[in-house]
């Protein structure tokens, strides 16, 4: 394997505290190492910036509803195609790009590591089909758990042994990562037309509440010493007023404290707390709760979150979250797909276009922004737009320039067809602080890569860890116009990838070696959850047991991560 | 005897599946697929026996099948034809630009043609893109 | 001493069953019994298994109508040839075999710029296209099975089609909120001929042939408490209508099924349309979901790959080096009515049965490749056939069931001697493209 | 303005592609140089000059540039797609995609133009001299924004599912159209001079259709609302309006709910109300009509037995739901 040395660079590193500091970055045999032989391939990076590769929490990447969002927009990938090339096959699509555009376009931003955010367990071998064909980057996914038959059962009995087992046996089963929660409870309400809008609406017929499930799921996931924490999406999402309910979800983590082995601080992972930051109680008194949030996430360091900033584009909605999707769709009256997995979860998909002439979809553009201005710890705040609701992926870049430069918020504020309605009902006008480059880092790779307990490998550049290492061309000190912002982040310099070059001047140059990641529990299936399964595949499920499980050929180069309790 | 027009529709039955599977070049196959399933009525204006061989005409082909009585009737004025070759020598074509061919709801004739043979699916496909050339 | 498979999946129709129990001889080459299977299902396994009535080498067609046996390697030679030098080279098929051997058929449509097409171009495809219009509110045929009080089969015939569909999932199944099952459920059949589904229905409506969109829009009319104009709807009387809608509201957890009574009959899409429509509006009122009666077992699967590689469910157009796609212009029925290709690959599906003949006459008179186990009116035609092992008995694969659900097909027994996968002649022929094309 | 003369020399085997074959790409370039513009046909490509002859140059704007286009150009798709200026002239046919997302400019075919023509119209004129085929000024599949400004003009008859998603512009048919006139409209005129086949304005939310001639079969879900005044061809007229379809959404206006409106004018409407019944080409007299009532008199019979009775005693060949209705009457 190559040797690189990548020399004169600017470098942020929150690993190893690195704060733009010019220093060299040696790679070797894959991972990056102390010194290099002079065999090495120079690569200068004099004036530019170099970073690790950057890690994603939270992305709709890969699986059923994001394929169903593909095959039933068509228009999505209008003008959109990019042709086969030397390296590369055929990409494309806007909102919701083919396997290979979502591989391609994450490496040319730097992005070398990529968790889906959502996997039904019933469909777990279409996400691998779908990871399998998404090329040079690293993927895990995260199965839902918040609406799970197995676990209402287990939760209402106080039977925390077996929820761990049945986690365990899950997550092996669907070579998954992480216990997601989706609108906990809302989405098995669904079956019935039904919601769960608050934490303590019960379930229909289940007789729990997304309280509880919440906190069961979060005990267990302690128990268990897992990688991540739970990974949540809240109840009453999208809704005026909902900020209240949010905070009524990270008070179950209160005082709880992180048991791991992989270095993770956190207990509870909130995602796309913009969409659950509203204030108001109607669409037309609908205002920020940015603050509120901020605040009590400031105070609680016990907790991570992700932002899903709206970028203001034509995208597609798509959530395990059902009812919300329903409600969408009666709003904007665009298609609407939705789908029920049988005792496990549902799910919806609606195109939307956030219009800056829309009040609404100006303030939340404000919300997005504001969360990751207010909340003061960037190593516990990263940057998504929950790919693709709030806005593609693709955008990242868009949102690291607005982050970084007050000039370009205040400028759109002012533009905005409604300009005084929005600055009265948000915050952004009155926040003048401006990102740094090191904080960047932190958001985008330390950051993520920490609380997914990945620290070890990921999201920096200590010796030792997994050469992922992006530079980019610009310069923090030199910064004439916040528009080269985005320009550089859009396409690097160069990306590495686990040591092999996968991108060179913004072009995708290797299809890399891509890894499948996935937690390995270990702990063993007893008498009573073997019994449970079995006879819920035989009475409940339409698929027999002995075809549930993923096999391997489905995940042809896994990176198992094995939980040692 | 005499001509009668009617209103022609395709579709599948487990006969044609099972047949299908077992070989499209057998004579079980044609059994299952090469017939047109008529209501009683219908029967009557046409004016011959059940089980006797008919030519099925439309604007876009003509095919001779043997007509039986209709297995899941009554359906006055509209006749089925197993999905295969058969149905398919007189099917619309049309697609009014979706691609899709109108398989179901096209105008025909039938015809009594007792004395014609009804031909396997692979006599059928080799006359109709063979024999004409 | 005989072997016994369990857990077994069924390479016919959509409903994917992953039940079946295949007996085979102790050497695993010949299949003794299948149990579970449908009729078609188990004839599908047991005339895999009769060897003597295959054909276990290619053949090419002769000037004098006859064929010729051939390698596989000249079969290849001719197939990337074939492709290579044509301009505008359509691949058809794709719904009979495993999305393995699809992602490779892919990859040498791209290299070709190839039409990429499945079965839905004259099955479900008009589905899609609805779906594209107004989306498809739909849940796993376990949902149906747990939760489900009204079913309504329209313009579809599972008693033939889908033989076990009503007996795992729709009709008798009881499930975790449905103990009483078929007691607990009101089914409903439309369809112009009483079927034999219809047969088992609390309430038939006969509707007239070819006006299934005129009803439905008269049931979101009668949903909506809305006046509906005439006294009778597409053969149906108006208070039926009404009827039928309030059945439909009262229910706590509803479906509706539909096949080819309404993607195949005038309106084709706009039908599918106005019944997810309908699906859309009875959400507001109770719980509804619909879904699709997919016949060949896998062409939701080739859709999906479809979907995650180029962005389109079928009816792909490569050949300008990027996917387009527009059914009524690049579907296959399309291409070979206005003549628009110039060579034809033909693989898990026998369009010399199932097209309108006009389009099975232009495939004969276009250089073409039949790959398929059988010898079928498609084989008879095209230039070259390639008997390939059977997925689902002789090689596993995954496959998607009419809901969307991946299920991983099993092989059973071993394919005659000498005889290649699919998966193994696509990638022989993709090998050979990229060498020619890099000379 | 500077115009460009196209003619095509050589018919392509296959079809031929040629979506540079718009003012905007020719303002600005000699004939040379607009023979070097690309044309694909399958998965080759081509330049212009491989087809065409050229002559004449673009102007220094798209507005100032006029293209003529002659010879057999029935193989021809995408000319003048997504057009912003200026002027094309067709002198024959085309096929597919003609003035495909049209932004502005004029384009006028003197011969037939095939499907999807002026999809995602978005502004400028669209003429046909001859007949266009199936989706004119529809939207791309799946896409909600169908035609949305400009102006179509069909001298001929359209085929099925035009104006599919309109949201505004005008849509004028000189003769008839296929079925599907109009189907999820929200907006827009569409105006058939001709008859319409059926299905007009299925799941129309908004938008006004006229329908000159005859409609073969209204929705059972749009309601008769009485005679109403109407400009049409700069004249006010007095027209039958039925408003739908009631199976679908409506918005609402200063509290009054905004249907879709179907035009038929007062004069000449004669058995449009007949249409929204089946065609009764084969009728019984009133004499036989007593007669099967008194056969059938206090029973129920099927359809088939009361259809094989027609056709034995009177042999009349009536339609199976002709028959059902006949049943219905005999009832009440």
């Amino acid at each position: 394997m190559s040797e690189y040395i990548i020399k004169n660079g600017k470098v942020y590193d929150p690993k190893t505290g690195i704060k733009g500091d010019i220093s060299d970055v040696c790679i070797k045999n894959g991972k990056i190492a102390e010194k290099v032989s002079s065999k090495a391939k120079i690569i200068d990076a004099k004036g530019k910036t170099v970073m690790a590769g950057a890690v994603e929490v939270h992305a709709h990447v890969a699986g059923p509803k994001v394929n169903e969002g593909r095959n039933f927009r068509p228009e999505d990938k209008l003008f959109t195609y990019q042709p086969t090339g030397k390296n590369t096959r055929m990409a494309g699509g806007f909102s919701i790009p083919t396997t290979f555009k979502t591989g391609y376009e994450y490496a040319k931003m730097g992005y070398t590591t990529v968790m889906e955010a959502a996997m039904p367990p019933l469909y777990a071998r279409h996400v691998h089909e779908e990871i399998k064909d998404t090329p040079i980057i690293d993927e895990g996914a995260f199965p839902v758990f918040g609406n799970n038959w197995f676990v209402f059962e287990y939760l209402k009995n106080d039977e925390m042994d077996n929820v761990c087992a049945y986690i365990s046996w899950l997550l092996r089963a669907t070579r998954g990562y992480a216990i997601k929660i989706v609108n906990p409870g809302g989405s098995e309400a669904w079956g019935w037309g039904e919601n769960c809008a608050t934490v303590n609406d019960p379930v229909p017929y289940f007789d729990i509440t997304p309280a509880e499930i919440v906190k069961g799921l979060l005990t267990a996931n302690e128990k268990m010493g897992l990688p991540h924490s739970i990974h949540i999406h809240s109840n009453n999402l999208g809704n005026p007023g909902n900020f209240e309910t949010t905070l009524d979800t990270l008070k179950i983590a209160e005082g709880v404290r992180p048991d791991n082995k992989f270095g993770r601080e956190q207990v509870l992972h909130h995602t796309h707390v913009q969409f659950h930051s509203y204030k108001g109680d109607n669409w037309a008194n609908f205002e920020s709760g940015s603050k509120e949030i901020a605040d009590y996430f400031n105070k609680n360091k016990n907790m991570t979150m992700d932002l899903g900033c709206v970028t203001l584009d034509e995208t597609t909605t798509m959530t395990a979250d059902g009812p919300f999707e329903h409600h969408l769709t009666s709003l904007n009256h665009l298609k609407w797909a939705n789908v029920d997995v049988e005792l496990e979860t549902s799910s919806g998909i609606v195109p939307y276009v956030y219009d800056p002439n829309i009040k609404v979809c100006a303030i939340q553009w404000c919300i997005g922004l504001e969360l990751g201005l207010l909340a003061k710890d960037p190593m516990r705040t990263f940057i998504t737009t929950d790919h693709p609701n709030a806005g593609p992926f693709t955008r990242y870049p868009r949102i690291m320039k607005w982050l970084m430069s007050d000039k370009t918020r205040q400028n759109m504020l002012k533009g905005f067809k409604n300009s005084d309605k929005v600055i009265a009902a948000t915050n952004l006008a009155s926040i003048d602080r401006e990102l740094t480059m090191y904080e960047i880092a932190q958001m985008t790779r330390a950051g993520p890569a920490r609380s997914l307990g990945l620290y070890n490998i990921f999201g920096g550049l200590a010796p030792g860890m997994d050469a992922d290492v992006a530079v980019f061309n610009i310069d923090e000190d030199r910064i004439e116009d916040p528009e080269d912002i985005e320009k550089a982040f859009s396409a690097a310099d160069c990306v590495f990838k686990s040591g092999t070059m996968v991108v060179e001047n913004g072009e995708v140059i290797s299809n890399g070696n891509k890894r499948t990641l996935w937690v390995d529990a270990k702990i063993p299936m007893n008498q009573q959850v073997k019994r449970d399964v079995q006879m819920k595949f035989l009475k409940f499920y339409s698929m027999n047991l002995n075809n549930y499980e993923v096999s391997n050929h489905y995940v042809p180069n896994p990176y198992v991560i094995e939980v040692d309790n | 005897m005499s001509t009668i027009s009617i209103n022609l529709i395709s579709g599948r039955t487990i006969q044609q599946g099972a047949s299908m599977e077992g070989g499209k070049d057998t004579e079980k196959y044609m059994k299952a697929c090469g017939i047109i399933e008529i209501d009683d009525s219908d029967f009557k204006r046409l004016d011959i026996m059940k089980n006797t061989n008919v030519k099925v005409k439309s604007e876009f082909g003509e095919v001779v099948v043997k007509a039986i009585e209709a297995t899941q009737g009554p359906h006055p004025g509209v006749a089925f034809i197993p999905m295969g070759p058969w149905a398919n020598s007189v099917t619309s074509p049309e697609t009014y630009s979706t691609g899709m061919p109108t398989f179901k709801g096209v105008p025909i004739t039938i015809e009594p043609a007792e004395k014609e043979r009804v031909l396997t699916s692979i006599e059928l496909v080799r006359e109709k893109c063979r024999g004409d050339e | 001493m005989t072997k016994t498979i369990t857990d077994v999946i069924c390479p016919f129709c959509g409903t994917l069953c992953d039940d079946l129990i295949v007996t085979t001889d102790d050497e695993g080459k010949k299949i003794v019994d299948v149990e579970n299977a449908c009729a078609i299902g188990a004839e599908k396994f047991i005339s895999a298994s009769n060897h003597q009535h295959r054909k276990t080498r290619p053949r090419k067609l002769q000037e004098d109508g006859s064929f010729k046996e051939i390698t596989y390697d000249e079969a290849v030679e001719y197939t990337a040839q074939m492709l290579v030098n044509a301009k505008k080279p359509s691949m058809y098929g794709w719904s009979s075999t495993s999305c393995e051997a699809q992602s490779v058929g892919h990859e040498i449509a791209e290299l070709c710029g190839a039409l990429v097409d499945n079965t839905a171009a004259v099955c479900h495809g008009t589905t899609l296209v609805a779906v594209q219009n107004v989306g498809i509110p739909s849940c796993t045929l376990g949902e149906v099975k747990n939760r489900a009080d009204r079913i309504i089969f329209w313009g579809c015939n599972p008693a033939h089609a889908h033989p076990r569909h009503m007996s795992r999932y729709s009709i008798f199944p009881r499930g975790y909120f449905t103990g009483k099952g078929q007691k607990q459920r009101k089914i409903i059949v439309v369809d112009p001929r009483p079927t034999d589904t219809a047969g088992i229905a609390d309430v038939h409506l006969q509707v007239e042939q070819g006006y299934d969109y005129e009803l439905l829009q008269a049931l979101r009319a009668a949903v909506r408490g809305q006046e509906i104009s005439g006294d009778i709807v597409a053969g149906v009387p108006k208070e039926k209508v009404y009827e039928a809608a309030e059945m439909l509201k009262s229910g706590r957890f509803g479906v509706i099924f539909f096949g080819m009574g309404v993607t195949q009959s005038l309106g084709k899409d706009h039908n599918i349309d106005a019944a997810i429509m309908l699906t859309s509006d009875l959400n507001n009122y109770t719980k509804f979901s619909i879904i699709a009666m997919r016949g060949h077992y896998n062409v939701t699967g080739s859709g999906q790959v479809l979907g995650w590689q180029f962005g389109f469910p079928y009816s792909v157009d490569l050949s300008r080096g990027f996917a387009r796609y527009n059914p009524g212009e690049t579907g296959t029925i399309e291409v070979l009515k206005r003549k628009e290709i110039d060579a034809m690959f033909v693989l898990g599906s026998d369009p010399g049965a199932h097209f309108p003949m006009q389009c099975v006459k232009e495939i004969s008179r276009l250089p073409s490749v039949a790959v398929d186990p059988h010898i079928t009116p498609t084989t008879e035609i095209c230039k070259v056939h390639v008997p390939v092992a059977f997925v689902g008995v002789e090689v596993g694969g995954n496959c998607y069931r009419m809901d969307n659900v991946p299920i991983e097909a099993r092989k059973v027994v071993e394919p005659p001697e000498g005889m290649m996968t699919d998966t193994e002649f696509l990638k022989a022929v993709l090998k050979r493209v990229k060498e020619l094309r890099a000379d | 303005m500077d115009i460009v003369k196209l003619t095509l020399t050589k018919v392509p085997g296959l079809f031929l592609e040629a979506e540079n074959i718009t003012p905007d790409h020719f303002a600005g370039k000699n004939a040379q140089q607009i023979g070097e513009l690309h044309v694909h046909l399958g998965n080759q490509t081509a330049k212009i000059s491989d087809y065409f002859s050229v002559e004449g140059k673009g102007g220094a704007t798209a507005a100032d540039t006029r293209i003529i286009v002659s010879g057999p150009t029935d193989k021809v798709k995408y000319i003048g797609m997504k057009m912003t200026a200026g002027e094309i002239e067709i002198q024959g046919n085309t096929d597919m995609y003609t003035a495909a997302w049209m932004a502005g400019g004029k384009i006028h075919v003197k011969g037939n133009v095939d499907s999807f023509c002026a999809i995602g119209m978005t502004g400028g004129e669209f003429i046909v001299d001859g007949n266009a085929k199936n989706y004119l000024g529809a939207s791309y599949r799946g896409d909600w924004r169908g035609m949305q400004g400009g102006k179509i003009i069909v001298k001929g008859n359209a085929g099925s599912d035009t104006a599919t998603f309109m949201n505004g512009g005008t849509i004028d048919i000189g003769g008839n159209v296929d079925v599907h006139l109009g189907t999820h409209a929200e907006g827009g005129k569409i105006i058939v001079r001709g008859d319409a086949k059926g299905r007009v304005g299925g799941q129309m939310v908004k938008g006004d259709i006229f329908v000159l001639g005859q409609v073969e079969r209204m929705m059972p879900t749009y309601i008769y609302k009485g005679e109403e005044e109407a400009e049409l061809d700069g004249k006010k007229q007095l027209f039958k309006v039925w408003i739908g379809d009631m199976g679908e959404r409506h918005g609402k206006r200063k509290g009054e709910i905004i249907y879709g409106k179907i035009y038929i004018p007062s004069d000449g409407a004669e058995g449009i109300a007949a249409a929204t019944h089946v065609e009764k080409k084969k009728k019984l007299t009133e004499k036989q009509l007593d007669k099967v009532k008194e056969v059938f008199k206090d029973q129920e019979p099927t359809v088939q037995q009361v259809r094989t009775y027609i056709f034995d005693s009177f042999d009349v060949d009536m339609k199976p739901m002709q028959v059902s209705r006949l049943i219905e009457g005999l009832k009440r």
